[in-house]
Parts: structure tokens; C-alpha cells; sequence
């Protein structure tokens, strides 16, 4: 056994005899939290589609669509930022493009409305391969530089091109459904953007169950360390870029065909992004249902802080100093910290000791390994502490 | 330890690597052998693991060649040189910190087409050489643990599960013995023998001299950049260059 | 098993947090009118972001209507409220904030924004719940090609005519002294471009050659390259169409390059307090088009001026007057048809409004099909270190100056 | 065919622009050098210290340029800080994303309380010499534009003269270089770190000085700065002081030249499309530069 000589920071469940690898008790609390799993999205499910005919008007229902499209879209950014952890300020540009892309298939093309809003997907897709192949091909800032930029440069294109997208003066997109009330036009795409949410559900869903997903969760960890167990990391960053922009531009022209109007400034805002950034951090990106939870936090945020003190600019503040705390104290989210924390003051079956050991460890390995792993040249002053250890055990 | 074949597997001509103004790689000429447990030795910053970085495509050398099996695989992208048979260690041993044991073995699953990407991670047949792979290194009970909650011997191990996992006929370990404690050093040892037995081909960068001499068929000894001494460790433990430069006497 | 019992617990969180979310999201409704309660005005302005300085401007204007009608007993013989929200200058905002007006609120009428980005979206909410929507800043032409039913725009002339006295006179002048060469820059904004391409236009048609025709964005702040085009042209006249800063800025950068025109004209910017000040009082000879002045002879205006200086301290702009227009032109509705609520009243006040004139601080207001205002801007000029009333002749202060002195 | 005079003053034009972009450039720059940190708060800071500006000279009188008296030091303390008490929190394995984010954070902060204090109302410092020009071969250089690029220049030759002549300068390059190597050699590179991050965003407060004496500013005006900076750093080949000032040079003259066929808005995206180029075709970047291919 090679733990048995390291007593101090082996787990718990070390000793062979109690922990038969598929052992009865494991596989009750398997089924038993596949019970719980499963009654939670249904609940979900349920608490969304009801939610119609709950609210209580029209205002109230308009709410609903917005914090389902703040989902879509944080959702879809969560494609990249969660599974990989290439963190994007862009994607609100991606979903003005798909808003702009199905308003003007539909007005200059004459396509039908839901027609051109797969089409301008699919052909957002299309671009997302370029603008990919220039943010991914080298690692972490530029992408995050090509993200910002992208807003910039669509905003400034979309607003001068303005005999195609008319420009400042905006561009109206016809209703798919001319013949129906304001209530009901609200609820047709209530509906509408429940669907894609949980389209954009079930892909990640798929994505995060596959080899596929194993392999982006394998970049966001350690994207060498991937690349070295034959991981095409290049590849796979790319294509579920792509995905995930086909999915932010589905949401960003089905919020054009249900808003109405499009205006540059406000599609290709930067604070757009930020704000779904916001939303999947608070959520917690590992999760499924992060972000629709974010959505739903920052979308009610958002109201409350409008409330409160609407005539300032405090929600930049606010927006500013949530964002800073959530990366400096809690960057896998707010609600998972809030459960793990939770989780330790249950009666500990899971041992204290196990995650005192791994802090240790991960404390050891950033102070020491992770930046000397990276140089080049053989590192020696880094790794010094690794060595002492060696030694002593050799000798 | 009887050699097997005479055909290089893995070989450099002319390797050279600058960062700056240090020259890491000088001209490095090197032939590992098929079949055998090479290692490669070599006092610190002699570039033994800028080396092993050229060698995986990791970074692309400023000047040479590398071939395996004959083949040119100079500045490939690592993942294509995995798929070529050569699997690699990292100098720190490095896991997958927040992915369960069993998820870091399975990442090495190579799926083939569309198909083959989308299909569940945990199908039943990876999930039993998975689970053969982490028996087999002794750390089978930890499978649903997070790698970042196991001990450092036992993510040693684990990283050489997943580099078996993806089945390298070559295998390129960087300081297996580094940190680790002698009754899990002579397990890796034996492992290595092992594994060598079975087929694979081995080469080892490592300080402690104890597993070099114990395990290697062939031993390479580099110097600022360059080998300056090889063969079988009898040879190697007399050579005097390899005490100059080595040992530091 | 760790990662499966956070994820347990992660889902009670999630459900916790769903309910609770749902819970908040069930506001009150607003009550159904009474006799006695007030006449509820709903609007939406930007009182933060880009648009916020002119926003906090219509909602002074507004606010005074409020005032001085209810201290004439207000409409009906009930006071009237208003509930102002903010917008943020965001055009998703202004339209959730009519949504909740009309929708949660259930206020008795709605008037506009502004900033005719903002306009459009929501007299969309306003017209699709059968709104009265009478705005005070929706003045591009574009405004008025969406097919809107409900929408009229309180002021006496639209963007594009701001303009139009100017081009009679420019288009008058014997043909050895008229300007042969125009330059024009403008703000991409729908408004501001609107201003300086009317003009154009008129002037085009006229035969006055356009020799610079720069758009900037709104967000512009060195305006050094555009000014350098318009000085290296030398054209004859130049036209701003300007929002404030960016045609101060414009023309302190025109003054650095020591570029003299015969004419100079910028929409907007001429006619704030504070820009004698900002380009060094450097002003002789600047033309402004405008839709107001505090000293014209209706008799509103007169009671509107001496009131709003009493409860504001100073006296009103045109923002201002255009927010207090838009007051006047929806109490003389309510006032004539005798209703004031959601539903077929509206109905009635839209009939009302097209098809009658109505008397405000910016003279007598009627509008076309579109709610276009039949009417146009008069023009101003500083002149003798004061911004006077040149144009039309009939309601001139003192003489256009041409051409006009160095800067 | 634009005129002689106009090519002359549009060169002038880019000349005076690019030697701020420079300035402001190179302070990205040391940023990224240090600890490969993209610091998308540079120009919220920028904003900022045109704020302090602006308020020194329209609210106590003072010469805008007398302000930096003030803003200098403080700005370099605050870089300090904001390395030592905040950047060095985040974990190694996520710093570039995370530091990105952090540094968003803060810029949307200062946006947000430069609202707050001063609203969202365009300002400008009205000077007596404003509008004053003189002329040079037919084309005309306004004072305060001058002023700018003198100020941008000065700054940049400071900073020179401080990395290469000096011994702080010597421990900084090092650390830039190769981090673990400088710290074998004994100098301290966690301090040495801070204080870089201290003169980078001194390099915001001159800068900052210089863009209120001859432009309009919001509290929002810092997005407009932050992506032809982060275009440069990226053009420049990140982590290359010499570099990036090549690369403002170009692009803001490139810019400058642009306006004359393109008009203002479509000029501005040479910056973007020179990024996605170099990211695409060269993503070492184009003067010089090693840092990139790894980053």
C-alpha cells in the first residue's frame, strides 16, 4: 500500500477492507441522489412553466422573459467560461450579433422570422470560427483581449455601417406574431425562451456527461497536463466556442424578435457581458443550473439596486465590488461556497481532515509547483521545499 | 536485463533551445532504444527536461530534429505526439486537482469521430481499464476522491494512470522518484520493470541514483545542454565525465 | 462521494433560492382609479447614463407642469401624480420601465422620454397597450415612419426642419455673396445628424456644394482630425449637428486650426448657459435653431417662466419647455374628452389630440397623420455677446449678421 | 487627393496622439510584463487622474498640470497596493483569467463612483491658452497638444532612463524576464513587482493629466481608451516596452492618416483589425516581444 506509510495526509477511506470499490452503500446513495436530482429539475421545471400564469401582469410576466433570456445567455457563456475556463467579456456582442443577424434576415432578406433566427445562428457560428482561431490559438489573456475587443469593434461597425443596420437610428425588427395582444405576445416567447433555456440545458447537459466535456473540464484544470494525455485542446476549445456562440446568438435574436428594437450601443455593450459573467460566477460555472441561478440573482439585483438608489450610478458600484469579491473570496461561485459551507457544519461523515489535507496540499503545490512547473528550464529555488521533503524521506 | 532491439525509438539530432540568453538545449544528439528502460541523467538545468518539453512538443525547439519509429515529429502539437505512442510524466507531478481519480484516468480516453465525443464519459469498458489501471498502481479505493484530496505519492500514481491509460508504447517519465517515500520509490521501480516486461519503452529523468541504477538498460548523461556520456549503468557509474560534471567532484 | 453530496446540497440552495425569487417577483397591483385619486402620469426618463443631463432637464419640465396645474386644482378636478422612473438611458430599461407604468402600475396616462432612441421602443409599449403617447424628444424623422398611432411630438417642428428658416435665407442670398462650399459634421445620433442633414439637403438642392460631410460617434472627444478636414476644405459655411460638448469641442478645435467661415451654424449647443464660457467666449456670429424661447408672447409661456423660475431658481431651457408642452398638450385632452384611465379613454384623447390644435409655451401645436408637428425652429444668433432671435423675420430680435465676424 | 496641408497636419496629428498612446501603452505593458496581467482598470485610472484634473483646476484653481504633483505619487502607492494587497491573493493557476476579471472589476468601479461624484456631464478644463496655435509648413499645432506630447514624452523618457540606468530598473527587467532566475540572483521580486505596478499606474496619472488639457471627459470614456491600448500591447508583442511604443506609433498615426478617406469611426477599428490580425497570422507580435508565444 503506498498511502500506509504517508498516515498523515491520507484520506479517510484508505484501508482496503472498508471501501469495496462498488459496494451496496454506495450504489443506495447513488440511486437515492439520482431520486433528489431528478425531482429538483422536475420542481424546476414545473416552478418555470407555471410561472405565466402566476405573475400577476403583464409587467411582471415581461420580468419573467428577461431574467430567462439573462439565463440563456449566461447559460450559453458558461459553454466556454465554465468548461474551460476561458473567461469571455465578449458575449454580449455574440448575442447582438445573432439580434442583428435575424432582425435583418428578416427586414432585407424577407426570411421567415424564426428561419432567419437559425440562420443568423448558424452563420454567427460560422464567425465564431475565426475570431476562435485568433483568441484561442494562444493561451488565457488574449482571448479575454479578443472578447473585449470584439464588443468594440462590432459597435463601432454595427453603429457607422449605418445603411445596412441603421446605424444610431436603430432597427426595427416585425413582430413574428403581429396579430397578438402585448400579455400574449409576452407569454408566446416566455415560452419560447423557456425552451431554448432548457435546449441550452440538455446540450450542456450532454456535453458535460461526454468524453467531450471530460476533456474541456481536463483544459480548465490543466490545459498541458491535457494536451499531454493527447487531449486536442485547440480543437476542442474551438468547437465548443462555436457551440456556445450559436447558442448566445439564439438567445440574442430571439430576445431581437421578442424586444423589437435594436440599437448598436445597446447590443454591443460591454456591461452585457460582464453582467453574464457575473451571473455565472455567482451561480457557480460547474454547475448546471448556475447561471440560471445568477440570472436570477443579478436580474432581481439589478431591479433592486434601481430601486434603491436610481438616479446614481451605485449599480456600477455595486456591480464592480460584487464582481471583485466573488473573484477574490469565492471563484466557483457563490452558491457553492454557500453549500459547502453548509455542508461542513452537517454531522462531518465526510472527514475534516480530508479537506484540511487537501488545502495543505493545494496551498504547497501554488506556492511552490504550479509556477515553476511552467518555466522552461529546470527550476530549483521553486521547488526547494519538494526537495527538502525528498531528501528527508530518502534518507 | 537482456537488450531487445537495436532499433532507436526515440531520437534528437542537433536539438537546441534558447530562452533568452541560456541556452537549454545545445545540439543535443540523443537515440533512446526500443524495449528498454533509458534514462537520462544529468545535474540540474542540464536541459533534461526542456528536453523531455522539445521532445513532447510542448515547446518548439529553435533547432534540430526529433523522430519516433523513424518518423519526423518535430514541433508536432503534443496531443498528435501522444497519439503517436508517446505518453509523458511532468517534472511536479501534475493531476487534474478538482476531477475524481478516476475522471483524471479517463481523460486520457482517445474518442474517434463525432460519435465517440458525445458518448458518455463513463461507459462501461473505459470504466473497467480505468479502474484495471488504478487497481493495478494500488490507489483502486480512491477512485471517487478528487485528485487535490489525495496524497502527493498516491497523485504520482495517479498521473501514471492516466498516461497508461492512453496506451504509450513509449513512456517519458519526468523525476518519478521525486518526493516520494522509499516503499512507494521501489514500487515505481518495480512497476517500470513491469511494465518494461510487458513491452512498453521507458525513459526516465531522475535524480536519485538508486532507481537509475536499479532500473535502466541504457543511460544518457546530459551536460549544458548536450549528452556527454552513454551506456549501460556498469559503464556509466565508472565514467569520469559523469563524476565531473554529475556528481560535482 | 464529496463532489455528489455538494451537489445535494447545491440543489436545496438552488431551490431555496428559486422560491424565494418567485415570492419577490409577486408585486402589489396598482389600484383602479377612483373619483378621488389622483391622475396617475407615468413616465420614464434617463436620470443616469448618457442621456441623463437633458433627462434630469425633462424631468424638471414635467415636474412644474405637475406643480402649476395642481395648484390651478389640477385635471378633472383631480391632482395629478406623476410616477417617474429611470432608465438608465438604456432602451431595455425604458421599455421594462413602461411595461411596469401601464402593466403593474396602472397608471391613468403615460408621456415619453427622451431621446429619440428611447422614444421608439417605448411608444411601442405605449402603442401596443393603446396608450396616448405624447413625447417631448422623439424629433427624428424616423420617429414618424414606424407606423405609430398614438405617438405626437410636443414641440413645433421636427429634426430635420430645425433648420429650414436658415435655408430660405441661405438659398435668398444674391448669388456673388451666398456660401458656394458647406461643411458638415455630425453626431451619429438620430437627432443631431437629423438637424444638420435637413439642412443639407435644403442646401444641396440649392446648389451649395458639400465639401466635408464627417458622422462621429457619440463618444468622441478629440475632434482635432475632423476639425483639420473641414479647415484643409475651406468651405464657405459650416454646420454642426451638435449635442453640447461635442460642438464645443468641435469648435475650439475649428478656432485652434484658425478656420474662419462666413457662416457657422450648430444645433443644440449655442443655446446652453454655459457655452460662451466653454469656448472662451469666442462666440460672435454663431446660429442656433431653436424651438423655445423664454421670451415668447403666449400667454402660458409667460405664467410658465414666471412659475418654474419660483420653484427652480432659474429659468426654463427647451428641454424644459418641451417636458411642460408635452403636459399641456395631454391635460388639454383629458380636459376636453372628460376621462383620464386606461382603456377606451385613450382611445378617445388620441382622436382628440389629431384632430385639434392646442395653445402651449411653444406656441399653437397640431400634427399630421404620423404626429409630425406641422411647424418650424426658429433661429438664434449670438450677437453682441448674446444669443438673440434672428430668424423668421417675424419674430426677430435683431439682424442676422453675414457673413459673419472672426472667431 | 486630400492636400498637402491637411496629410501634414493629419501627420502632426498622429505624431502627438501616438506619443500618448505610448505613454500609456507602455504602462499595460509593465503590467503584463510583471505578471502577465491584462489591466483593463489602466484606463478607468487614466479617467480618473483627468478627473482629479479637471477638479483641482475648475474647483481650488489650480494648474491642471500641478495636479500631478498629487495624483503621481498617489497613483504609484495605489499600484502598489492594488498588486501586493490584491493581485497577489488570486491563485497562480488562474491568475490571467482571474486578474482580468479583477481588474474589470475595479474599472467598472471607478466608472461607477466617478459618476456618482461628478455625474455623468461631459467635462472639459477651460484654459486660457485653449484654443492658442501656432503654425509649422501651413499646418497649425494647437499649445495644449503640444503640452500633452511633451508630457507623454518626458514621462516615457523617465521610465526609460529608470529601466535601464538604474538598479531598481536592472531588478525589474530581471523580474520580467525570468522571475525565479531573478530571485536566485537575491532580488526580492515580490516588492519589486509592487513597485513596478506603482509606476505603471503613475504612467496613468501623467497620462491621464495630459488627455483633460485638450479633451472632454465621462466617467465612461475609459472603454473608449481600453481596447486601442490593449490592441497595442498585443501588436507590440506583449510584455515589450520598446515595442508597444513602435506599435502606438504606427496605429496612432495609422489612425491619424485613416480619418482622412475614412472618417472618424471606421479609422478607429485599425486597431482592432491589427489585433486580430497579429493574433491570427503572428501572435509573438510584431516588434519584438517573446513574451506572447506562450501567452
Amino acid at each position: 500500500m503506498p498511502s500506509a506509510s504517508e498516515p498523515t495526509t491520507a484520506p479517510a477511506t484508505t484501508s482496503p477492507a472498508t471501501a469495496p470499490p462498488t459496494g451496496a452503500g454506495t450504489t443506495r446513495r447513488r440511486t437515492a441522489d439520482r431520486v433528489v436530482q431528478v425531482v429538483a429539475v422536475v420542481l424546476l421545471a414545473a416552478a418555470v412553466l407555471a410561472f405565466p400564469s402566476l405573475a400577476p401582469n403583464p409587467y411582471i410576466l415581461s420580468a419573467g422573459v428577461v431574467v430567462l433570456n439573462y439565463a440563456v445567455l449566461s447559460t450559453s457563456w458558461s459553454f466556454v467560461g465554465g468548461f474551460t475556463g476561458y473567461i469571455s467579456l465578449g458575449h454580449g456582442a455574440l448575442a447582438g450579433l445573432g439580434g442583428y443577424g435575424t432582425a435583418l434576415l428578416v427586414t432585407k432578406a424577407g426570411l421567415p422570422s424564426f428561419v432567419a433566427l437559425a440562420v443568423a445562428a448558424l452563420l454567427v457560428a460560422a464567425l465564431a470560427v475565426p475570431i476562435g482561431f485568433a483568441a484561442l490559438r494562444v493561451r488565457g489573456a488574449s482571448f479575454v483581449i479578443v472578447s473585449i475587443a470584439l464588443v468594440l469593434i462590432l459597435l463601432l461597425v454595427f453603429q457607422s455601417w449605418a445603411s445596412l443596420t441603421g446605424g444610431s437610428r436603430g432597427l426595427v425588427v416585425p413582430r413574428p406574431f403581429p396579430d397578438l395582444l402585448r400579455p400574449e405576445h409576452h407569454r408566446v416567447f416566455y415560452y419560447l425562451f423557456a425552451g431554448l433555456l432548457a435546449l441550452a440545458l440538455l446540450a450542456w447537459w450532454m456535453i458535460d456527461r461526454s468524453r467531450f466535456g471530460l476533456g474541456l473540464k481536463a483544459i480548465r484544470e490543466d490545459e498541458d497536463k491535457a494536451e499531454a494525455l493527447g487531449t486536442p485542446t485547440f480543437a476542442y476549445k474551438l468547437v465548443v466556442f462555436v457551440v456556445s456562440a450559436a447558442f448566445t446568438a439564439l438567445g440574442g435574436g430571439l430576445y431581437a424578435l421578442w424586444f423589437g428594437d435594436l440599437d448598436p450601443v445597446f447590443q454591443f455593450s460591454i456591461l452585457t457581458g460582464s453582467y453574464l459573467v457575473l451571473m455565472a460566477l455567482l451561480g457557480g460555472v460547474r454547475n448546471l443550473f448556475g447561471p440560471l441561478v445568477g440570472a436570477l440573482v443579478v436580474g432581481i439585483g439589478l431591479e433592486y439596486f434601481k430601486v434603491e438608489f436610481g438616479d446614481t450610478q451605485l449599480h456600477l458600484v455595486a456591480t464592480g465590488l460584487l464582481l471583485a469579491l466573488v473573484v477574490l473570496f469565492m471563484p466557483d461561485g457563490v452558491l457553492p461556497a454557500i453549500g459547502s459551507l453548509l455542508g461542513r457544519m452537517r454531522p462531518a461523515q465526510n472527514s475534516i481532515r480530508e479537506v484540511t489535507a487537501a488545502e495543505l496540499r493545494d496551498q504547497r503545490v501554488a506556492a511552490a509547483g504550479a509556477p515553476a512547473a511552467r518555466e522552461p528550464v529546470d527550476a530549483v529555488a521553486s521547488t526547494a521545499g519538494e526537495r527538502a521533503q525528498s531528501t528527508e524521506e530518502r534518507a | 536485463m537482456s537488450e531487445r532491439s537495436e532499433v532507436p525509438s526515440l531520437a534528437t539530432d542537433g536539438l537546441t533551445k534558447a530562452f533568452g540568453g541560456v541556452v537549454a538545449l545545445d545540439g543535443a544528439t540523443v537515440e533512446f532504444r526500443h524495449g528498454q528502460v533509458n534514462a537520462l541523467i544529468g545535474p540540474n538545468g542540464s536541459g533534461k527536461t526542456t528536453f523531455f518539453n522539445c521532445v513532447t512538443g510542448m515547446i518548439r525547439p529553435d533547432g534540430g530534429q526529433v523522430t519516433y519509429q523513424g518518423r519526423d515529429i518535430t514541433g508536432a502539437a503534443p496531443h498528435r505526439i501522444v497519439r503517436a505512442g508517446l505518453g509523458r510524466t511532468f517534472q511536479l507531478c501534475r493531476v487534474f486537482p478538482r476531477m475524481t481519480a478516476l475522471d483524471n484516468v479517463l481523460a486520457a480516453v482517445r474518442p474517434v469521430g463525432l460519435t465517440g465525443l458525445l458518448r458518455g464519459a463513463h461507459v462501461r469498458a473505459d470504466l473497467d481499464r480505468a479502474r484495471g489501471w488504478l487497481t493495478r498502481l494500488g490507489i483502486e479505493h480512491l477512485a471517487d476522491v478528487e485528485a487535490r484530496n489525495m496524497s502527493w505519492g498516491q497523485q504520482k500514481l495517479l498521473e501514471l494512470a492516466g498516461v497508461l491509460m492512453s496506451d504509450p508504447e513509449t513512456v517519458l517519465l519526468d523525476e518519478p522518484a521525486g518526493g516520494v517515500n522509499p516503499a512507494l520509490l521501489d514500487r515505481i521501480g518495480t512497476l517500470v520493470r513491469e511494465l518494461n516486461a510487458e513491452g512498453r519503452t521507458f525513459v526516465i529523468v531522475e535524480h536519485n541514483m538508486d532507481l537509475v541504477m536499479s532500473v535502466s538498460d541504457h543511460i544518457v548523461v546530459f551536460d549544458r545542454g548536450r549528452p556527454i556520456a552513454e551506456g549501460p549503468p556498469s559503464l556509466i557509474r565508472s565514467d569520469e565525465r559523469v563524476l565531473g560534471a554529475y556528481l560535482g567532484v | 462521494m464529496t463532489t455528489r453530496m455538494k451537489r445535494i446540497q447545491w440543489m436545496t440552495a438552488l431551490g431555496a433560492s428559486l422560491t424565494l425569487a418567485l415570492t419577490a417577483c409577486g408585486g402589489d397591483d396598482g389600484g383602479s382609479a377612483g373619483a378621488d385619486d389622483p391622475i396617475v402620469v407615468g413616465v420614464s426618463l434617463p436620470l443616469t447614463g448618457d442621456f441623463s443631463e437633458p433627462g434630469k432637464g425633462v424631468q424638471r419640465g414635467y415636474e412644474a407642469w405637475a406643480k402649476i396645474t395642481n395648484d390651478k386644482g389640477g385635471l378633472l378636478g383631480r391632482k395629478v401624480e406623476l410616477k417617474i422612473l429611470d432608465d438608465q438611458s438604456n432602451a431595455d430599461r425604458v421599455v421594462a420601465d413602461y411595461e411596469q407604468l401601464i402593466g403593474k402600475d396602472n397608471v391613468d396616462l403615460v408621456v415619453g422620454p427622451f431621446s429619440t432612441r428611447l422614444v421608439v421602443p417605448a411608444a411601442r409599449v405605449a402603442e401596443e397597450y393603446g396608450m396616448l403617447f405624447v413625447e417631448p424628444a422623439g424629433a427624428a424623422k424616423e420617429v414618424f415612419e414606424q407606423g405609430f398611432k398614438n405617438l405626437f411630438y410636443a414641440a413645433p417642428a421636427v429634426a430635420n426642419d430645425h433648420y429650414n428658416h436658415l435655408a430660405e435665407y441661405v438659398l435668398a442670398l444674391p448669388s456673388d455673396q451666398r456660401p458656394k462650399t458647406a461643411a458638415y459634421a455630425a453626431m451619429d445620433d438620430p437627432f443631431a445628424q437629423g438637424t444638420a442633414y435637413g439642412l443639407k439637403e435644403k442646401l444641396e438642392a440649392g446648389g451649395v456644394r458639400t465639401v466635408v460631410d464627417e458622422v462621429y460617434p457619440p463618444n468622441t472627444t478629440d475632434f482635432g482630425s475632423i476639425a483639420a478636414k473641414i479647415a484643409a476644405s475651406k468651405a464657405d459655411m459650416v454646420v454642426g449637428g451638435s449635442q453640447y460638448q461635442d460642438g464645443v469641442n468641435l469648435i475650439v478645435a475649428l478656432q485652434q486650426l484658425k478656420y474662419q467661415p462666413k457662416l457657422a451654424a450648430f444645433s443644440t449647443a449655442p443655446t446652453n448657459p454655459e457655452f460662451a464660457a466653454a469656448i472662451g467666449n469666442k462666440t460672435e456670429g454663431i446660429l442656433s435653431p431653436t424651438g423655445y424661447t423664454q421670451d415668447a408672447k403666449y400667454p402660458s409661456n409667460t405664467e410658465f417662466v414666471e412659475k418654474y423660475a419660483a420653484q427652480f431658481g432659474s429659468p426654463p431651457e427647451e428641454d424644459e419647455a418641451n417636458a411642460y408642452t408635452t403636459g399641456q398638450v395631454v391635460a388639454a385632452a383629458v380636459t376636453a374628452v372628460g376621462c383620464a384611465e386606461q382603456g377606451e379613454c385613450q382611445k378617445k384623447l388620441v382622436e382628440w389630440v389629431r384632430t385639434n390644435t392646442v395653445e402651449t409655451v411653444v406656441g399653437p401645436l397640431s400634427w399630421d397623420e404620423t404626429g409630425k408637428p406641422k411647424g418650424a425652429h426658429m433661429i438664434q444668433q449670438w450677437v453682441g455677446g448674446k444669443i438673440q432671435i434672428v430668424l423668421p423675420a417675424a419674430a426677430k430680435e435683431t439682424d442676422l449678421v453675414y457673413p459673419k465676424p472672426a472667431w | 487627393m486630400p492636400s498637402g496641408a491637411l496629410l501634414l497636419q493629419s501627420i502632426i496629428l498622429g505624431l502627438l496622439l501616438g506619443g500618448l498612446y505610448a505613454l500609456l501603452a507602455a504602462g499595460l505593458t509593465l503590467y503584463f510584463g510583471i505578471m502577465r496581467v491584462v489591466m483593463i482598470a489602466h484606463s478607468a485610472f487614466l479617467i480618473l487622474a483627468a478627473y482629479l484634473a479637471w477638479w483641482s483646476h475648475s474647483r481650488l484653481g489650480v494648474d491642471p498640470l500641478l495636479s500631478m504633483i498629487v495624483t503621481v505619487p498617489l497613483f504609484f502607492a495605489c499600484g502598489v497596493l492594488l498588486q501586493r494587497v490584491l493581485l497577489a491573493r488570486l491563485r497562480a493557476v488562474t491568475l490571467t483569467m482571474m486578474s482580468v476579471l479583477l481588474t474589470f472589476a475595479i474599472a467598472v468601479l471607478i466608472e461607477g463612483l466617478l459618476g456618482y461624484v461628478f455625474t455623468g456631464t461631459q467635462r472639459r478644463i477651460q484654459l486660457g491658452y485653449g484654443s492658442a496655435s501656432f503654425g509649422i509648413f501651413g499646418a497649425r499645432v494647437a499649445v495644449v497638444k503640444l503640452i500633452a506630447f511633451g508630457l507623454a514624452a518626458v514621462a516615457l523618457l523617465t521610465l526609460y532612463l529608470l529601466m535601464k540606468k538604474t538598479t531598481f530598473g536592472w531588478a525589474l527587467r530581471a523580474t520580467i524576464q525570468h522571475r525565479d532566475a531573478a530571485r536566485l540572483v537575491g532580488i526580492e521580486t515580490e516588492r519589486v513587482a509592487g513597485y513596478g505596478f506603482g509606476l505603471g499606474l503613475a504612467t496613468a496619472a501623467v497620462g491621464g493629466t495630459a488627455l483633460a488639457l485638450d479633451t472632454t471627459i465621462y466617467p465612461s470614456l475609459h472603454w473608449h481608451w481600453i481596447g486601442p491600448l490593449m490592441a497595442i500591447i498585443v501588436v507590440g508583442g506583449l510584455g515589450s516596452v520598446p515595442g508597444s511604443a513602435m506599435a502606438a506609433m504606427v496605429l496612432g498615426m495609422l489612425q491619424s492618416l485613416l480619418q482622412i478617406p475614412l472618417g472618424t469611426t471606421w479609422a478607429q477599428t485599425i486597431f482592432y483589425l491589427a489585433l486580430f490580425a497579429t493574433l491570427a497570422f503572428r501572435p509573438q507580435g510584431f516588434f519584438g516581444g517573446r513574451l506572447a508565444q506562450r501567452f
